[in-house]
């Protein structure tokens, strides 16, 4: 057999992860050198898979690898990418290397002596960085849902140890009291997203129950069981396949988050440091909503459609609910955090739009939310770290002191309000065309969304950057060189995703075709359709 | 006469027991509830074995004679160490875990 | 059976001499792991006797794991000789079957103590007493506490050592346990074992009123409940003039009244029957520590010396599965659908009750016991499934909790201060600065605990809940999983505590264990690893042994 | 030669992107760098232009198409650009005005430590306004559209420290993205009914199409456009634009930017044609604003929002004409390329004064001025009279034919429009010449110190107010900013009497926006006289207001109206109200709501259960007894059940 890729693109940032944490307590610069080296490892792989990945080739999967695992479960350790799988797991690895880079010094133990010589915060924080790398790459790599389910539940406990064993020291109150608090948002992030991961749990065990009772032997793999659906040999009940849905749905909507079961991000974004803020919302979330895409609509075609009124109401409300809030914090790291809910809810609901463009759109926007609020939350987390406070009111006319610091904040503001030219424009506009050719009305809600998106982001660097200077703000520093190395790259990225978008859609564009068709949806057709070639004529 | 009512009877015997260990607040006395328990049950097998012909009824018996003295061996021990330490062999007082 | 001529002869006129009692005939080989457990206790207690004080403890530790050893020796032999499935039959006149879940079960058993003596015989993390090594047990367990007579004999060096032979009899006890074919050997092997660990519980070297304390309510309570047993298996040999299984299940399955008609009028019904086996079931579910006869778990796992605690917790709830499961599955198939849902009820309150009232405990010993207990509400969720996957998930299950189980306890000896164990929980916040290593493999444990996936847990989890989802019982699948949610909670407390907070100044200290804790312990995390990453090979032989001889 | 194209908005961008990233190193060189870019891209354009002169009307459409941007199934968006006549004016505008001011900033910003930044910006908003004039499908318009709204939040904030200037780029922004909503809709509500919004297709396909449709699209557009050129009701944002520097003012906010919508509207003709009831809409919209910002011009007493009324105003008078359809489109344009160059020739006037007043804005504390500053007082004159529409000016060509047209829609409606426009110019001629005459004529206000006025709270106390005061040096500016303006003048002059050379301009714009002949029940003749008829009324009035009695230095309490109109007519006040106050008051509910509700019913059940678990702790009470008793209660339960299964 053909060599493994795509375990060894999830195996990489695992053993990489191993090998960090053995690093001893006094060498914290090799861990961290040891986690840079190995994320840049996955960023290759993740490339060779890219490349090595054909878009529009047939068959819903390719680079697939199958061997038995559970065999009393009838779970298969299978993976397989499609283009919107290749995307994703490409925005990871791009990413993680960065988040490494821009938490360089995020887990340097405290001043003063320290408790306990064997303590090693360091090298847990970079190890925990790649374990978690490594869980979601092969989940968005797993084609068998038991697989999925593992690693969509096992992600949580590195995540979780990142929160709550890492915020920054900006809590206000002393350390002791930003402990608390972190440790609480840490729980609270656990507990929702385990509860969602159990509920989860008992729809998989039904979908095998469903399955072996029906197929003869109980199968997880997504492939077999989209087959055995087009065959007609199986056939879940209507009342079935819809608990199975919302069990399914549930776990990822609390990922995602989807209102109302959103409150766990922004506690959860704001006591941790930046780069790990960026992880959750940039990387980790993304599995639910991709989740949705590949498993909820694919698995469960008709109640995906049954529930998707509810569930454009929800995202609707998630857009709304989450900028008009994202206008009303007071903490910067709380704002995003708000500001990625109301984009969740775009993504999703360009996911339920179920048109290519709104699928397509969705896909992109996961891309682009992922590089857009990394440049923001980034960029944040190195003013937070100068000035020791996460409150708008403690800033203002930093623009003066750090040009550079201002003007690359404000791309990655101008990147989040989705202002043409950057990434975001274009998977928001599609989303939003997507959401419109079916469901008119639910557009044009939704592009209030966009006003209000103005309004939290302009507020945000008005407050910050502009104005007269004050006077703990005058003599902070421009970004270093590393800060910058961490951020040029993310903005020229986003410059080039939102000139140039095509190597993207092409890559997603088959995947969500496929998609559309398992779900058995079509674009609704313009009532006038001009000819393209009219527009050559004129 | 009808040996029903050697049944009756144990289930009493058995009731009584039970309602002792219930009510009786000394180790000793609530362990010679449980006696009376296992005897009841005795009682049981034994009429059982007399209806049915057959002498499993009355072997078990033998066993059960055996165990309840095995563990009389091991109560009386640990009420006896228990005693020793507190001077006292009421069951209410050995209530330090709780919650 | 008897005419009816010869039933009113027998209690009419003196009864004239019974049928000869065949002799029975015993297949030893059989029966060998037992008897070689049983054996070894035996010369054990000679042991005590005959060995001079000083190197008591390495004979009895040596004699003990030769002898565990052994027995699971003679359990894979069996299993290889394909007692396990095709020759699985009924040994000792029906006594004892020997078949594939006995073996699964008392190989696990074997196991478990093996590991579980060698937490025993730990003798490095109590401070040494007057320059000699200590272990946990009592120093002399009839001595009054603090009194003279302890002084002098913690002075002299004592150890408990008669805390070997008393495991290898209730090992012994709960070989014999599950693989129990009739009712009587039932009661006999419960006595057996239970009356071992009532005097277990009371040997804790630290803290001995609680230990006595533990003790004393253990052993009335069991007592009482096996009084219960005991009434429970008149009524149903009243009921089919039996005490076999088989012949219960015979009588059960055609619901034939096996009662001399003469009586049919006062006993012509099921009453005996159903009233019989509600208590037989109580008894066992007393074992297994299910709500609501769960009341001496808490208090037995707190005060008796944290070893047994592990034990107990480990191997009684194995060998007490096993027998429910032999009881459910061979006893009463015929009467399923009336105990079914009483079970679905007893798992349910089970759950649910174990995973709220641990919430708020304060006392990490206290917070296992009541997880144990949520746990007990799981597998009764796959005993409840009634099928061969049921049984297999079960025996699965209970492999991988058992050896968690005993890896938590372990870990919980090592965290002691002045007091002995520090086992209040407020002692162990910030446990993961001082040392990283103890906190990580208590978080891999209390992981497992909370069936994450990757973990033995999640897989035995998984299995039973599929059993119950495939069986039909979705909804109970559903109150399960909420119930893992609400456990989770109190697991992940005590994550945040070892790891998010800050030490204590006082705090405890986490002593260096000498290598047989280390073994335990290690056993526990590769256990717990295995099963969670490549578990098919154990499914595989709960699969095979999921079958019952009849 | 279509290939030129994309340089025209290439040159601009490189020339950004240099200045922006290339860092200190090019503060020194930076603001000719910026000049050298604009100027490269009017250079580009000039070529283009022959071009097209050199082909026969109907070829005067160059197409380039550069690659495809979002192709997303049926959604084929394409990065290609159209050239025609229409695009061709706008950017011969754009570069040619755009170059100019590029030329005047040189001197206007000599000393300021950012100038490097401030080219770099106006560079990014030459090559956004052109993208927007060359695009070829709507999505690629929408991108320039909001790049234009970029930069100008950049430069009306410019002067970040002050506070003023980032609430003033901050409500520009927001109020533009509102507008933007309907541009998007439009855009969305186009791919629905024709699967595409590549202008050649959309505006074929028309007619087969309904007409609810198409007013949808239509109003879509005007509210898009009402954002982008200051129309009522979006209008709040441009008073305070003038934060910006007054190059910016010239430039985005009088010349180019402003009248984008006026393009949009021109450029969707068909579809407007198609859809009456928008029409309507549009010339409501053009009447009701050139009134509004006429009304506004004439109780302002900074020079830069004064004009900025008067941008307003003009501004409706193009919307109104576009919104004539066929007859009023090409004056539209017109009107809006003379407007271009008069209106920014008296914007750099403002900011010539203003430069030798030290940034006095305030036309009370002016006076007497034209002794001072001929040159600006020259090249502002005319800008003035053409402005007021003075026969042979170019004003007067381009505003009298929208008049003409006006009356031209027929019916009462014709008389209504045809009525709002002549009272505008009337009002026009009335505030700029008051403009005028408080700047440049009269007594010399500025000797004396200033006393704060209550009337104009807006105005922060000046620097002169603290200490003893010392007069400014009104003194001419240097060659850099005056050649600019004296070129603008020339423009505004000369432009109208060149286009109406037997109808060139229309002629020109014919092909993209058919043009038709209107008829107005009176003779053209009779209107034209009508125009300068009020036009002198108005000027007289102003006349006998400020030139023979003095001009208070501080503003009299004025009447209701005045006082309404101070504060641009109480919209900002309703805006303040209703939607600063009222938004605010939203988000905090929903901040507590999120708190207490949303997030509390979890934290609830966590809660409950612990009371739960605490309470059934109670149970397990330490008493053997009492787990006996409980045991005895469990094995009857258990028996009760397993007899009630039975039903024995």
């Amino acid at each position: 057999m053909s060599f493994p890729l795509l375990t060894a693109t999830a195996a990489v940032p695992a053993i990489g992860a191993i090998a960090t944490a053995a690093v001893p307590a006094a060498k914290r610069t090799v861990a961290k050198w040891l986690a840079l080296l190995f994320s840049l490892a996955t960023l290759v792989l993740a490339a060779v898979v890219a490349v090595r990945f054909t878009p529009g080739a047939k068959g819903p999967f390719q680079l697939t690898e199958s061997h038995a695992w559970i065999r009393s479960f009838g779970v298969r350790y299978e993976l397989g990418v499609d283009g919107i799988a290749v995307a994703l797991i490409a925005l990871t690895a791009l990413l993680v290397p960065f988040v490494i880079l821009a938490g360089w010094h995020d887990a340097d133990p405290m001043e003063g002596p320290e408790p306990n010589r064997r303590w090693r915060p360091t090298q847990g924080f970079f190890a925990l960085i790649l374990a978690v790398e490594a869980m979601v790459v092969i989940s968005f790599e797993a084609t068998d849902v038991f697989l999925f389910y593992i690693f969509f539940e096992a992600m949580l406990i590195p995540m979780y140890f990142l929160i709550g064993g890492f915020g920054d020291r900006a809590g206000s109150g002393g350390e002791e009291h930003s402990a608390s608090l972190r440790s609480q948002a840490a729980v609270k992030f656990l507990l929702y997203n385990l509860a969602g991961g159990l509920i989860m749990l008992a729809a998989v065990i039904g979908l095998y129950a469903a399955t072996a009772d029906q197929l003869g032997s109980g199968t997880f793999s997504l492939t077999e069981i989209v087959q055995a659906r087009a065959d007609g040999k199986l056939a879940l009940g209507t009342g079935t396949e819809r608990l199975l849905f919302l069990g399914f749905f549930f776990a990822f909507a609390v990922k995602a988050p989807l209102w109302p079961l959103h409150t766990w991000l922004p506690g959860a974004m704001g006591e941790s440091t930046a780069p790990v803020a960026v992880l959750i919302t940039a990387v980790v979330d993304k599995v639910g909503t991709f989740a949705m895409l590949r498993f909820c609509l694919q698995l469960f075609p008709e109640a995906s459609s049954w529930a998707t009124p509810v569930i454009l109401v929800l995202a609707l409300v998630s857009i709304l609910y989450g900028a008009l809030l994202a206008v009303g914090q007071r903490d910067i790291k709380r704002l995003i955090a708000y500001a990625s809910i109301s984009h969740f809810g775009f993504i999703i609901m360009g996911i339920f739009a179920m048109t290519s463009q709104g699928q397509g759109g969705a896909t992109l926007y996961m891309v682009n939310h992922g590089i857009s609020t990394a440049a923001l939350m980034l960029v944040a987390g190195f003013l937070i770290s100068r000035r020791g406070s996460r409150l708008i009111a403690d800033y203002g006319g930093v623009q003066k002191a750090a040009p550079v610091l201002a003007g690359t904040f404000l791309v990655g503001g101008l990147a989040t309000l989705s202002l043409p030219g950057l990434a975001p424009f274009v998977s928001e506009f599609l989303v939003l065309v997507g959401t419109f050719s079916r469901y008119p009305a639910v557009g044009i809600v939704a592009t209030v969304g966009i006003v209000l998106a103005a309004l939290y982001v302009l507020v945000l660097y008005q407050r910050t950057m502009t104005g007269p200077v004050k006077s703990e703000v005058r003599a902070m520093p421009d970004l270093k060189a590393r800060e910058l190395a961490v951020v040029a790259p993310l903005i020229a990225l986003l410059l080039f995703l939102g000139v140039y978008p095509k190597p993207l859609t092409d890559l997603v564009n088959p995947a969500v075709d496929h998609t559309l068709s398992v779900v058995d949806q079509h674009d609704p057709r313009p009532d006038v359709p001009v000819k393209a070639d009219a527009e050559a004529a004129k | 006469m009808n040996p029903v009512n050697y049944l009756y009877l144990a289930a009493l015997l058995f009731t009584i027991g039970a309602a002792g260990v219930l009510i009786r607040r000394n180790a000793i006395v609530v362990f010679m509830c449980i006696e009376l328990m296992l005897n009841a049950c005795n009682l049981a097998f034994v009429a059982f074995s007399r209806m049915h012909g057959n002498l499993d009824g009355q072997i078990i018996a033998f066993f059960t004679m055996v165990v309840a003295a095995a563990e009389v061996v091991v109560g009386l021990a640990i009420i006896v160490s228990i005693f020793r330490t507190r001077h006292t062999a009421s069951v209410d007082d050995a209530s330090l875990m709780k919650l | 059976m008897s005419s009816v001529a010869s039933v009113h002869s027998l209690w009419t006129m003196a009864a004239e001499a019974p049928a000869r009692i065949p002799a029975p005939k015993i297949e030893y080989a059989q029966l060998a792991p037992a008897l070689i457990v049983l054996g070894a206790a035996v010369v054990g207690v000679v042991l005590e006797g005959f060995v001079p004080r000083r190197s008591r403890y390495y004979a009895q530790l040596l004699l003990s794991v030769l002898a565990l050893a052994a027995g699971f020796a003679a359990v894979v032999g069996l299993a290889a000789g394909g007692f396990g499935s095709t020759k699985a039959k009924i040994a000792a006149m029906g006594a004892i079957a020997v078949d594939g879940p006995a073996l699964f079960l008392q190989g696990t058993i074997l196991l478990v103590a093996l590991v579980a003596t060698f937490t025993f015989a730990e003798r490095r993390l109590d401070p040494a007493a007057h320059g000699k090594r200590v272990d946990s047990f009592a120093a002399q367990a009839a001595a009054v506490p603090g009194g003279d007579a302890e002084r002098a004999a913690v002075k002299a060096g004592f150890t408990t050592t008669e805390v070997f032979p008393l495991a290898l009899f209730a090992v012994g006890g709960m070989l014999v346990f599950p693989a129990a074919n009739d009712l009587l050997t039932l009661f006999v092997a419960l006595e057996v074992f239970s009356l071992p660990l009532y005097i277990l519980c009371a040997l804790a070297r630290r803290q001995r009123l609680l230990s006595q304390e533990a003790a004393v309510k253990y052993f009335l309570l069991g007592a009482f409940s096996s009084a219960f047993l005991l009434f429970g298996i008149a009524l149903l040999y009243g009921y089919a003039g039996t005490v076999t299984y088989a012949g219960i299940a015979e009588v059960v399955s055609d619901g034939a009244k096996q009662i001399t008609p003469a009586l049919a009028d006062t006993m012509g019904n099921d009453a005996l029957l159903l009233i019989g086996a509600a208590l037989v079931l109580m008894g066992l579910l007393f074992k297994v520590g299910a709500v609501p006869f769960h009341m001496w778990t808490p208090d037995v796992y707190q005060g008796a010396p944290t070893p047994v605690t592990g034990f107990m917790a480990a191997a009684t709830k194995v060998a007490a599965f096993g027998a429910l499961l032999r009881l459910l599955y061979v006893v009463l198939p015929g009467l399923r659908w009336d105990w079914r849902p009483v079970m679905w009820g007893v798992a349910i309150v089970t759950m649910l009750g174990g995973a709220v009232v641990a919430i708020t405990q304060t006392d990490i010993k206290r917070l296992l016991a009541y997880s144990s207990i949520a746990h007990a509400g799981f597998i009764l969720a796959g005993v409840i499934a009634t099928s061969k996957d049921g049984i297999s998930s079960v025996l699965f299950y209970l492999a991988a909790y058992s050896f968690v189980t005993l890896g938590a306890f372990a870990v919980v000896t090592l965290v002691r201060d002045a007091g002995g164990e520090a086992t209040q929980l407020s002692k162990w916040a910030g446990l993961g600065r001082r040392s990283p290593l103890t906190a990580a493999v208590f978080a891999v444990f209390l992981l497992a605990f909370a069936g994450i996936p990757l973990t033995s847990g999640f897989a035995g989890k998984f299995a039973v809940f599929k059993a119950a989802a495939e069986s039909g019982a979705g909804w109970l699948v559903v109150i399960g999983v909420i119930s893992s949610a609400i456990a989770a909670f109190f697991y992940i407390r005590v994550i945040v505590l070892m790891f998010f907070n800050e030490p204590k100044a006082d705090g405890p200290t986490v002593a260096v264990p000498s290598p047989l804790t280390m073994t335990a312990i290690g056993v526990g995390v590769a256990v717990t690893l295995v099963l969670g990453l490549a578990p098919q090979y154990f499914l595989d032989l709960a699969g095979q042994a999921g079958v019952f001889v009849r | 030669m279509e290939n030129l194209i994309a340089l025209l908005v290439a040159a601009p961008l490189a020339g950004a992107a240099l200045l922006l990233c290339g860092g200190r190193r090019l503060d020194r060189a930076g603001h000719w760098i910026g000049t050298l870019f604009a100027l490269a891209s009017f250079a580009l354009a000039v070529p283009l232009f022959t071009e097209l002169l050199g082909r026969d009307a109907e070829q005067r459409t160059l197409h380039q198409h550069l690659f495809s941007w979002i192709p997303v199934g049926g959604f084929q968006a394409d990065v290609a650009f159209q050239l025609d006549q229409l695009s061709m004016t706008f950017v011969l505008l754009i570069t040619g005005v755009g170059s100019l001011i590029h030329i005047y900033s040189v001197g206007y910003m000599e000393h300021d430590e950012r100038r490097r930044r401030f080219f770099g910006y106006l560079n990014l908003f030459l090559a956004a306004m052109l993208l927007l004039v060359l695009a070829d499908n709507y999505l690629l318009l929408y991108v320039g559209w909001e790049g234009v709204g970029l930069a100008s939040y950049l430069l009306i904030g410019f002067w970040q420290h002050k506070p003023s200037a980032a609430t003033a780029a901050k409500k520009a922004f927001l109020v533009n993205r509102v507008g933007d909503m309907g541009l998007s809709i439009a855009i969305m509500l186009m791919f629905t009914t024709f699967g595409t919004f590549a202008f050649g297709p959309v505006l074929g396909a028309v007619g087969e199409t309904s007409e609810g449709k198409l007013t949808a699209i239509g109003l879509m557009l005007l509210l898009a456009a009402c954002g982008k050129s200051a129309q009522v009701p979006l209008q709040s944002w441009l008073g305070d634009a003038m934060e910006g520097p007054t190059p910016v003012s010239a430039l985005i906010h009088a010349a180019t930017m402003v009248t984008a919508g006026v393009y949009l509207i021109t450029r969707s003709g068909a579809i407007f044609n198609g859809a009456p009831d928008a029409q309507t809409a549009v010339v409501v919209v053009g009447a009701v604003t050139l009134l509004f910002g006429a009304i506004v011009g004439c109780a302002k007493d900074d020079i830069k929002k004064a004009l900025a009324g008067s941008t307003m105003s003009q501004i409706g008078y193009m919307i109104l004409a576009a919104g004539l359809g066929p007859i009023g489109y090409a004056f539209a344009i017109m009107h809006l390329v003379t407007h271009g160059f008069f209106k920014a020739g008296l914007f750099l006037g403002a900011g010539s004064v203003m430069h030798g007043m030290n940034d006095e804005v305030d036309m009370r504390r002016y006076g007497g001025l034209r002794k001072y500053m001929p040159v600006t007082f020259i090249t502002f004159g005319l800008g003035y009279l053409a402005i007021i529409g003075f026969p042979g000016l170019s004003g007067f060509f381009s505003k009298d034919k929208i008049i003409e047209a006006a009356f031209a829609k027929g019916g009462t409606e014709g008389w209504i429009l045809g009525g709002a426009a002549l009272l505008g110019a009337a009002i026009t001629a009335f505030y700029m010449t008051r403009v005028m005459l408080m700047t440049f004529f009269g007594e010399e206000r500025w000797r004396k110190a200033p006393t704060p006025s209550p009337a104009e709270p807006s105005v922060e106390p000046a620097a002169e107010t603290r200490g003893e005061y010392t007069p400014p040096h009104p003194h001419e500016s240097p060659k850099s900013m005056t050649i600019p303006m004296i070129l603008l003048a020339v423009g505004s002059v000369a432009a109208g009497g060149l286009f109406s050379i037997n109808e060139a301009f229309v002629k020109w714009l014919e092909p993209v926006t058919d043009f038709e002949h209107g008829h107005p029940p009176l003779s053209a003749s009779a209107i034209t006289t009508a125009t300068i008829v009020v036009m002198v009324l108005g000027v007289a009035l102003a006349y006998f207001q400020y030139g023979r009695k003095p001009v208070p230095a501080v503003a009299p309490r004025g009447s209701l109206l005045t006082r309404a109109a101070r504060r641009d007519l109480l919209q900002d006040d309703f805006n303040h109200a209703v939607l600063v106050r009222g938004g605010g008051e939203l988000t905090r509910a929903l901040v507590q709501l999120d708190h207490s509700v949303v997030d509390g019913a979890v934290r609830g059940t966590a809660a409950s259960m612990g009371g739960l678990s605490g309470r059934l702790r109670q149970v397990q009470n330490g008493f053997a007894r009492s787990y006996a008793v409980q045991m005895l209660g469990g094995a009857a339960v258990l028996i009760a059940a397993t007899l009630l299964m039975r039903g024995v």
